[in-house]
């Protein structure tokens, strides 16, 4: 019987396996889902699982190989934002889709590529706010790996804040190098930072392996989340499965999903999914709610296109809507960046997060931010007849801000 | 018996013939199945590959680099990829500046990560990369004179042997994070990516590709008669022996360091061009090609292929890459590094010379005679520290 | 003074403390040829170091030439560029070379790196390199790998290179150890015959039989000084080098 | 004691020893005597078990030991002066005499006084790095090191090499001091001819990696020896 | 405002002798209002709790610290769960007849704060002179005017010096940035502050008003002056600090690659693997103490540390006997074997454990921190220290005072010549290599604590570990330890200066340029077999 071929373009070896093995497990696990419904038009749904070892060339070379060798219809991938640069001209080239289910800088919208993770403003921003009306916070430690999304991210939280009155001496921003691990010196300078009367938050977008050691040295430097509240926008239930949360109770992160979500639809994923993993400890984050609603997005796009063609399901998947698992309805927005809740968690010390705010409603996602200087003029629009990634309200003309 | 006219080595070998023999057929076969077999067809290659082949020819001409110097001069460089990426980035300029108002915010002069970190002027040192010779030029001067400058200081105090190697190391290792660094204007962590066209060819089409994989071909076929060249040279036979004895070379009034130094800047010029054919290819050049661990997988391919042989080390690139992309996909993909590690293992074990070498001694051996003198290589030769 | 094409002067070299030249003075004249006796440690293999750029010494003066180079200042490349062979006390070849092409690397010639690339090898040359091997009666295993010699052979294929290499000085620690005494004595016919040709040699050795076949002028080291020179029967029949060196 | 019984020896398709058979016995000297690249080191080699023999025998005590690994043969008690000294570089010259403790019962880890009395030189030299040594030195300290071992057999090849001539006098009167204790057999290689002929009991003489000559210590006056190792 | 309240109310408490008087109402409406678990009506209930005085009032609020303040019921009530989980009334400690279903009541950070400020309010009057102690700090902190006049009068009855200094410091911190504070009351806070010499008092000095009396500013300054040279001073200790204890951590990592690499000369890519299995015995073994014995986690990494040498070492002696013994003389083609030896360890730990990283608790003598002056000394870099001397300690009296040892040298030295002295060179060989890898273990115990345990855990330390050991001398065990404690002195040194990335990168650039000078590194081998 003819299938229906989903690409799986995750890193299952190398830095990034830790946290893309997961993202794999799940697509495999809603294409089980699918092919238990029945599948998608009457076909069921096969996956192609392929390993891009967290080299980005060799993403490229395995999108180029899922799309053209395998002939998939779709593909579920990557993590860092390098490897999504680095299969966007695959993906333009050769006219297929990939969702993206990361949280990321933005800056980007592009016809073949659909963001179910949070733009800055679904995230950074609300997070911020939190902490300056419920804690009080003054001073601010901006702490991120160097590298283009915490760059991006503090710059857009540089110029929110300033928007607040905050002043450039309350602010310290401080990069480290991918996999950072001796944090001796920063945690030291951030009590140092908070010692100065005012009431000081760090925000922090340290990406990947450098969290544990930063959490670890938090814990023994003896910095309490009602002293020095830490928020993070990368830090999950999985991340937190390696660390002792005992000291951390109270330290923030803001996502869009938090696997403590308190509804009947998270409920049943869970037990599905520890079901299908066979590991009644596994946890779930944010980043797999984003793969799960994509996935979901794509099947009804594709129903209602009644073909996977990707000229006819690319237009189809705007304005689709589907449930999340936070209890509201995510869609598909015209700029291919979906409408997300945002929840603030504090770290409890079983790893996971107990949720202290959530937005009332939904957020549409900033993908050009108006915080910065190029982009403040750009929005995105993939329905007819604008169909222009990065069209220029002021000259109303597609392609950026150029003549 | 009496004159010592022995034939000098043949620039080409039989080995040497059979490479540049399949690299020939390769350069006309793959392009004429690619353009002009329909798609359905049996004989059809997918332009896919000839991307794919294009990249491992671009790897086998690293990899061809590494073993001039490690093979012949045994300096065990574990920072070659520093030239590689070097290469990269300048044609990765090249193309970034080709890509002009294209980019997602339109700006006719700077590339896109720059306006989106708010520069408002391109920075002196992407002045010229509008320019192909300009970028072409250094493609060659900027691994070339890192090569210089590193090699002079280093040989000339005598670094050798494993303190040379770290030291390599860490050099590509402080680059990375270098240009890890946005402030450092190539783009950070993502790199250059998205171009757009080369030489006025839009870079996805077929035929620019084929032309690529061609041009990757013929660097390499050039690339291998050129160090073919230089180690069979009485030049070539002084890198040798500093390899076995640098000491005794000094003592017998060679400047050792020079023919390091110029074995050393060839080597790293020829890395460069790779990387500068790799990146059309590939689309993309990142930091992460300074990553020491990429280096020291293209120590890998040279000794799977067999150090000090030039074919081995195409050779091996080509044969560790292509176990790469058919161990990734499919039912394996989980498991791929049990594979490839075990066939290093394998290697290391049973084809102690490497594929080629291995091949070379076998032959020797058939060849030999059992009478004493005029016989066979016993002695392997002395590793580099 | 001026005249002596090999002058130390006062050379001084210690290891950790250890004195293994004191105060070392001597002569070597253009066209003599000097043979080196010396209890072992006497400091004869350290001597010849300091002269090729091997050590530096602590102290003192080498100069060459007729005291228009200081040899002290020079590294190894330069001092053999200005024609100072050395043929090492362990044999030292190119482990995986030829013996041609050892004999090729040592040849007397050109040294840059850049002209090496397009040199092509000359019919002079390959006569050389003939006469050498007939000398050194390696023809038979000239296409073996150097490593694969056993120790004399690798004895043997020094001396050739150093032969190739045609200095105006040749150094040559212990050449005779490990050769047969037929071997012992053509060493030294081989010797004599190079010094006739206007080449300065120094020889180290401890076969007293070679030290007589050579015939020439005989200095005694003892702990890193000169003990006795002269004739070889006045050096032998001094008591010290007696008790020291020789026996009873 | 020891017997060599008709060995071959291959490096790669090189064949170094063809045939060769040999026998020591205690308090006996064993000469073998050739030309350069005859294969001498080779049937050391072969002796202490550093290379592998393709075809033949090698007896010790009855006990047949051709496949023995080269540290059980010392354990036995074979004891070997390598050409070249083969000294532990970085090891200080006690170190390295007591690296021959391995065969050797817990009771007996000391060093001989024989050794020092041998080699006043090592006595002073004891914190020195052995590789620092001079030449004649650590040919000594080689010497030395095998009689550490206290071994049944002594396999020295060359020892003169490179030594002084009163110290070549003092190894001839110590070989003959450990001939006349009558427990140890010693082979000997030695391109030196009158000091082989002082010491030999039993010589072999080696062409081509084949026994040419063999015969008691007085056959060593025979000219044909001396024709045969002559060039 | 709240803690000045409490603090007002409890002493006024213990100064007019209300105790005894419950004001019941008020916690009825305190524990209302923590049944609604609303963060807001929390907060307000333990303002209220905190100015009852009601005895029950330390308990509820020490139940909500913590989390056995539960709710449930219609209406909402709350009670105190107590041990094994029965539901008690929380004014009565009586367990409650028809108990409902309940959930904790929810604590958010704002929450906590209070909690701490109402057991601080509320043990400022305990007996316990440590919670006073407390008390009064948390006061301090708050800075909150209106606390003043009961502090004074706390002050007024306080015995114990520490407390009362304590307590003093607290009003001061209150009196020096206050308007309408008389010049000698404000100088005389200044002393007082400017005494602590820390962070916080220069806070607090420079909170001094813009319009207080020039004599008044002059002493504030020269306070800041002092304690800033001071600082300076310990800042510049603790920069060493931080660097001896990176040090040590490359010390670690490095160590067992002395070893393999430093001795055998293994150019041995599965070095950092090895530290990863130490971690990962450290993982297995607190599994088992959890799930099997929890009293014993306190010893957990004791434990861990001989299993981690047996296991890896052992792992270490097989890939010896089965590959890296073939590789002898060949030093180079080790580097392409042990690369693919990594990538199956790496991979191997990856299929059984998954990808992600696993937790690996600290003991409790391993957590928290003490002070010597302005030194901040945590235990765990302290004992990582102290572990990491110990294991070289131990490894040089190994190699240098052993039978073992000496063959270890030797063997590696002249593999064939050792075999022709008697010493078993097999045996030797798998013992060395066993050694370097067990030693490699036991790192992967320590560096467990302060780093990921993830199957990528040695590919972070690789590079470093043979950049100090190359950096220190190859052979040369004295060169890794000096080489890792400078490396990681002089990281730390610049890092200030330069920022992480920088830093590292100027490191780097430092050790390339000092080979340049010193080209066998720190500790270079000397002599003539070495030069050959
Ligand atoms: N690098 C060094 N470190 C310490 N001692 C050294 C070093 N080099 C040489 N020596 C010592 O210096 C002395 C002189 O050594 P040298 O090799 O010059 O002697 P030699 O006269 O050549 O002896 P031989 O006849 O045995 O070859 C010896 O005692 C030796 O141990
Ligand atoms: N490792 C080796 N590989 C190949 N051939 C070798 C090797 N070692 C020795 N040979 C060859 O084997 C033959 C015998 O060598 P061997 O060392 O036994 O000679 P020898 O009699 O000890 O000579 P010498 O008197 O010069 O020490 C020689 O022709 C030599 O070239
Ligand atoms: N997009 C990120 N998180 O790299
Ligand atoms: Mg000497
Ligand atoms: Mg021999």
């Amino acid at each position: 019987q003819e299938t229906i071929k989903v690409g799986v373009l995750h890193s299952l070896s190398g830095t990034m396996a830790i946290s893309e093995t997961t993202l794999k497990d799940t697509v495999l696990f809603m294409v089980q889902e699918q092919n238990a419904k029945g599948g998608v038009l009457g076909k069921k749904l096969e996956a192609v699982v392929v390993d891009p070892a967290s080299n980005w060339p060799l993403f490229a070379e395995k999108a180029r190989e899922l799309i053209e060798k395998e002939k998939v219809a779709v593909v579920f991938g990557c993590w860092t934002s390098v490897s999504r640069k680095s299969v966007l001209p695959v993906f333009k080239e050769l006219n297929s889709i990939l969702f993206y289910p990361v949280q990321y800088e933005g800056e980007e919208s592009e016809r073949n590529v659909f963001y179910t993770g949070a733009a800055p403003n679904q995230q950074a921003i609300p997070a911020v706010d939190y902490l300056m009306e419920n804690e009080g916070v003054k001073r601010w430690v901006l702490a991120g790996t160097d590298y283009v999304y915490p760059r991006t991210t503090n710059k857009i939280l540089e110029a929110y804040l300033k928007s607040k009155g905050v002043a450039a001496e309350d602010i310290m921003i401080n990069y480290t190098p991918f996999g950072h691990s001796d944090w001796q010196t920063i945690v030291a300078d951030i009590k140092k930072f908070g010692s100065a009367g005012k009431k000081t938050a760090v925000v922090s977008t340290i990406n990947g392996d450098a969290n544990v050691p930063f959490y670890k040295e938090l814990g023994n430097q003896g910095i309490k989340a009602t002293d020095i509240p830490v928020v993070a926008f990368s830090v999950g239930e999985e991340e937190l499965a390696g660390i002792d949360t005992k000291p951390l109770v109270g330290h923030l992160a803001a996502w869009n999903y938090f696997q403590s979500v308190d509804t009947p639809e998270n409920e049943e994923f869970i037990k599905k999914w520890r079901g299908y993993i066979k590991n009644d400890k596994r946890v779930t984050n944010d980043p797999m709610e984003a793969t799960v609603i994509g996935f979901e997005m794509w099947v009804k796009a594709v129903e209602k296109a009644g073909t996977t063609e990707p000229d006819k399901v690319i237009p189809a998947l705007i304005g689709v809507s589907v449930p999340n698992l936070s209890g509201g309805f995510s869609t598909m927005m015209p700029n291919h960046h979906i409408t997300k809740p945002v929840l603030i968690g504090e770290i409890k010390d079983d790893g996971q997060f107990d949720i202290v705010e959530q937005t009332p409603g939904l957020i549409v996602a900033e993908e050009w931010s108006p915080y910065l200087e190029g982009s403040k003029d750009l929005i995105a629009d993939w329905r007819s007849p604008l169909n222009c990634g990065n069209f220029n309200v002021k000259t109303g003309k597609c392609g950026g801000a150029g003549q | 018996m009496s004159t010592s006219e022995t034939r000098p080595p043949a620039l080409l070998t039989t080995s040497g013939l059979v490479f540049l023999g399949v690299l020939g057929a390769a350069v006309v076969l793959v392009p004429a199945l690619n353009l002009l077999t329909a798609p359905d067809s049996a004989l059809h290659v997918p332009t896919y590959v000839v991307s794919l082949l294009g990249k491992y020819l671009t790897y086998a001409l690293l990899a061809l680099s590494v073993d001039l110097i490690w093979g012949y001069v045994g300096i065990l460089s574990l920072g070659h990829g520093a030239f590689f990426a070097l290469g990269g980035y300048a044609m990765g300029m090249y193309l970034m500046r080709q890509i002009g108002p294209r980019g997602v915010y339109g700006d006719p002069v700077l590339p896109d990560f720059m306006v989106f970190l708010n520069w408002k002027e391109l920075p002196w040192f992407w002045y010229g990369f509008d320019l192909f010779p300009f970028a072409a030029l250094m493609v060659l001067l900027a691994p070339g004179i890192l090569a210089l400058v590193f090699g002079w200081f280093a040989f000339r105090s005598r670094v050798t042997g494993v303190y040379l190697s770290i030291i390599t190391q860490a050099m590509t290792f402080a680059l990375l994070l270098a240009f890890f660094r946005n402030d450092m204007g190539f783009g950070g962590n993502n790199g250059l990516t998205d171009f757009k066209d080369i030489l006025g060819f839009n870079i996805q089409a077929d035929g620019t590709r084929v032309v690529l994989f061609v041009l990757s071909a013929v660097a390499l076929g050039l690339g291998y008669v050129l160090c073919r060249f230089l180690v069979r040279s009485h030049f070539g036979k002084v890198l040798v022996a500093i390899r076995d004895a640098e000491t005794r070379v000094r003592f017998t009034g060679y400047r050792a360091e020079n023919y390091k130094l110029v074995a050393f800047v060839v080597s790293a010029m020829l890395a460069g061009i790779a990387g500068a054919l790799y990146v059309p290819q590939v689309g993309i050049i990142n930091p992460s090609e300074f990553s020491p661990a990429n280096s020291i997988e293209i120590i890998v391919w040279v000794a799977v292929g067999g150090r000090g042989t030039l074919v081995g080390a195409a050779l091996g690139a080509v044969l560790v890459n292509y176990a790469k992309t058919y161990f990734t996909s499919g039912l394996l993909a989980p498991y791929w590094l049990f594979m490839l590690g075990g066939l290093f293992v394998a290697v290391t074990l049973f084809l102690p010379k490497g594929i080629v070498g291995t091949f070379y001694d076998w032959r020797a051996r058939r060849r030999a005679s059992d009478d004493i003198p005029g016989a066979e290589p016993a002695a392997a030769p002395k590793p580099a520290e | 003074m001026t005249e002596a094409l090999l002058y130390l002067n006062a050379v001084t070299v210690t290891f950790d403390g250890f004195r293994a030249l004191n105060e070392l003075s001597f002569t070597v004249d253009p066209g003599e040829m000097r043979a080196i006796i010396g209890p072992n440690g006497a400091g004869k293999t350290t001597m010849m170091d300091v002269i090729t750029g091997k050590t530096r010494p602590d102290k003192g003066d080498v100069f060459f030439n007729g005291g228009t180079t200081d040899l002290t200042r020079l590294d190894e490349t330069e001092i053999a560029t200005l024609g100072i062979g050395r043929k090492f006390q362990k044999p030292t070849v190119f482990e995986s070379h030829t013996v041609l092409d050892n004999l090729r690397l040592a040849l007397k010639g050109q040294r840059s790196a850049l002209p090496n690339i397009f040199r092509r090898e000359t019919a002079a040359e390959r006569e050389c390199i003939d006469a050498i091997f007939e000398t050194i009666r390696l023809t038979e295993h000239r296409d073996r790998l150097g490593g694969a010699l056993s120790h004399g052979q690798k004895q043997w294929l020094e001396i050739g290179m150093l032969l190739a290499q045609d200095p105006k000085l040749l150094l040559v620690d212990e050449p005779v150890a490990g050769m047969t005494d037929a071997e012992t004595a053509q060493t030294a016919e081989l010797l004599r015959e190079i010094n006739a040709n206007g080449h300065s040699v120094v020889v180290v050795e401890h076969d007293m039989t070679f030290v007589r076949d050579l015939g020439v002028r005989v200095m005694c080291l003892h702990e890193g000084s000169v003990l006795a020179e002269g004739t070889l029967d006045q050096v032998s029949a001094n008591e010290r080098v007696i008790e020291v060196y020789l026996g009873r | 004691m020891l017997e060599v019984d008709d060995i071959n020896l291959f490096y790669g398709a090189a064949q170094a020893l063809r045939g060769v058979s040999l026998t020591a016995e205690p308090g006996k000297v064993t000469c073998v005597l050739g030309r350069n690249g005859v294969g001498k080191t080779s049937l050391m080699r072969a002796i202490v078990g550093q290379a592998p023999v393709a075809k033949g025998a090698i007896r010790f005590n009855g006990e047949d030991i051709t496949a023995m690994a080269p540290s059980e043969r010392a354990r036995r008690g074979i004891a070997f002066v390598p050409q070249g000294r083969e000294i532990f570089p970085l090891l200080t010259v006690a170190e390295n005499l007591e690296t021959g403790f391995a065969p050797v019962r817990r009771a007996d880890r000391f060093i001989p006084d024989d050794v020092f009395s041998l080699f006043p030189v090592l006595d002073s030299m004891m914190r020195r790095r052995g590789g620092d040594l001079s030449g004649g030195q650590q040919q000594q300290l080689a010497i030395g090191r095998a009689l550490t071992m206290r071994p049944k057999v002594l396999v020295l090849d060359e020892p003169t090499e490179g030594i002084q001539p009163s110290i070549i006098k003092d190894i001839g009167n110590a070989i003959r001091y450990l001939r006349s204790k009558g427990d140890m057999a010693i082979v000997l290689v030695e391109q030196y001819f009158d000091f082989a002929r002082e010491l030999a009991d039993h010589f072999i003489v080696m062409e081509r990696g084949a026994v040419v000559l063999s015969g008691d210590g007085a056959a060593l006056e025979d000219p044909d020896v001396r024709n045969r190792i002559a060039v | 405002m709240l803690l000045a309240l409490a603090v007002l109310s409890a002493a006024a408490l213990s100064a007019a002798a209300l105790a005894g008087r419950a004001e019941a109402q008020d916690v009825g409406g305190a524990l209302a209002q923590l049944a609604t678990n609303k963060y807001d009506d929390t907060e307000a209930a333990l303002s209220v709790l905190a100015l009852s005085g009601d005895p029950a009032a330390v308990g509820i609020v020490s139940a909500l610290a913590e989390g056995r303040l539960v709710f449930g019921g219609t209406p909402p009530r709350v009670f105190i769960q107590g041990e094994g989980g029965a539901l008690l009334d929380p004014l009565t400690r009586q367990p409650v007849a028809d108990a409902p279903a309940v959930k904790p009541v929810r604590v958010n950070n704002r929450v906590r704060r209070a909690i701490e400020a109402a057991s601080g309010a509320l043990s400022l009057v305990s007996p316990d002179p440590a919670k006073r102690l407390e008390a009064a700090q948390a006061v301090g902190r708050s800075r909150d005017v209106a606390a003043l006049p009961a502090l004074d009068a706390v002050l007024a009855k306080e015995t114990d010096p520490k407390v009362k200094s304590a307590l003093a410091l607290a009003r001061a911190s209150i009196v020096i940035g206050q308007a309408g504070v008389s010049e000698a009351d404000r100088i005389a806070a200044i002393e007082v502050v400017g005494a602590q010499g820390n962070q916080d008092a220069l806070a607090l000095l420079r909170s001094v008003p813009a319009d207080a009396s020039p004599a008044v500013k002059d002493a504030a300054a020269a306070a800041i002056a002092g304690i800033e040279r001071n600082l300076a001073l310990w800042g510049a200790a603790q920069n060493v600090w931080y660097g001896l204890s990176l040090g040590s951590v490359l010390l670690l990592a490095a160590i067992g690659l002395a070893i393999t690499f430093g001795v055998m000369g293994v150019i041995n890519m599965a070095h950092g693997e090895m530290v990863m299995l130490g971690a990962y015995t450290t993982f297995v073994v607190q599994e088992l103490i959890r799930t099997h014995n929890p009293g014993l986690f306190d010893w957990s990494l004791i434990i861990a540390i001989p299993l981690a040498f047996l296991f890896t070492g052992l792992i270490g002696v097989i890939i010896e006997r089965t590959v890296i013994r073939f590789l002898y003389g060949r030093a180079l083609e080790t580097l392409l074997a042990t690369w693919g030896i990594s990538l199956i360890l790496q991979q191997a730990i990856r299929t059984l454990f998954g990808p992600t990283n696993r937790e690996v608790g600290a003991p409790s003598w391993m957590s928290g921190s003490f002070e010597i002056g302005q030194l901040s000394i945590t235990y765990g870099r302290l004992w990582i220290i102290v572990f990491a001397l110990l294991v070289f300690v131990a490894l040089l009296a190994v190699l240098r005072l052993t039978r073992i040892g000496l063959e270890m040298r030797a063997v590696t030295q002249n593999r064939r010549m050792a075999a022709s002295m008697g010493i078993r060179t097999n045996w030797v060989d798998a013992m060395t290599f066993g050694l370097g890898s067990g030693i490699a273990g036991m790192a992967g115990v320590a560096l467990s604590q302060i780093d990921n345990v993830s199957p990528n855990l040695g590919q972070s330390y690789i590079i470093d570990s043979f950049l100090v050991v190359v950096f220190g001398g190859v052979g040369n065990l004295w060169g890794t330890l000096v080489g890792a404690m400078s490396l990681g002195v002089a990281n730390k040194l610049l890092e200030p200066y330069a920022g992480a990335v920088l830093g590292k990168i100027a490191l780097l650039v430092i050790v390339i340029l000092f080979i340049q000078k010193r080209p066998r590194g720190l500790f270079a081998l000397k002599g003539r077999s070495i030069e050959a």
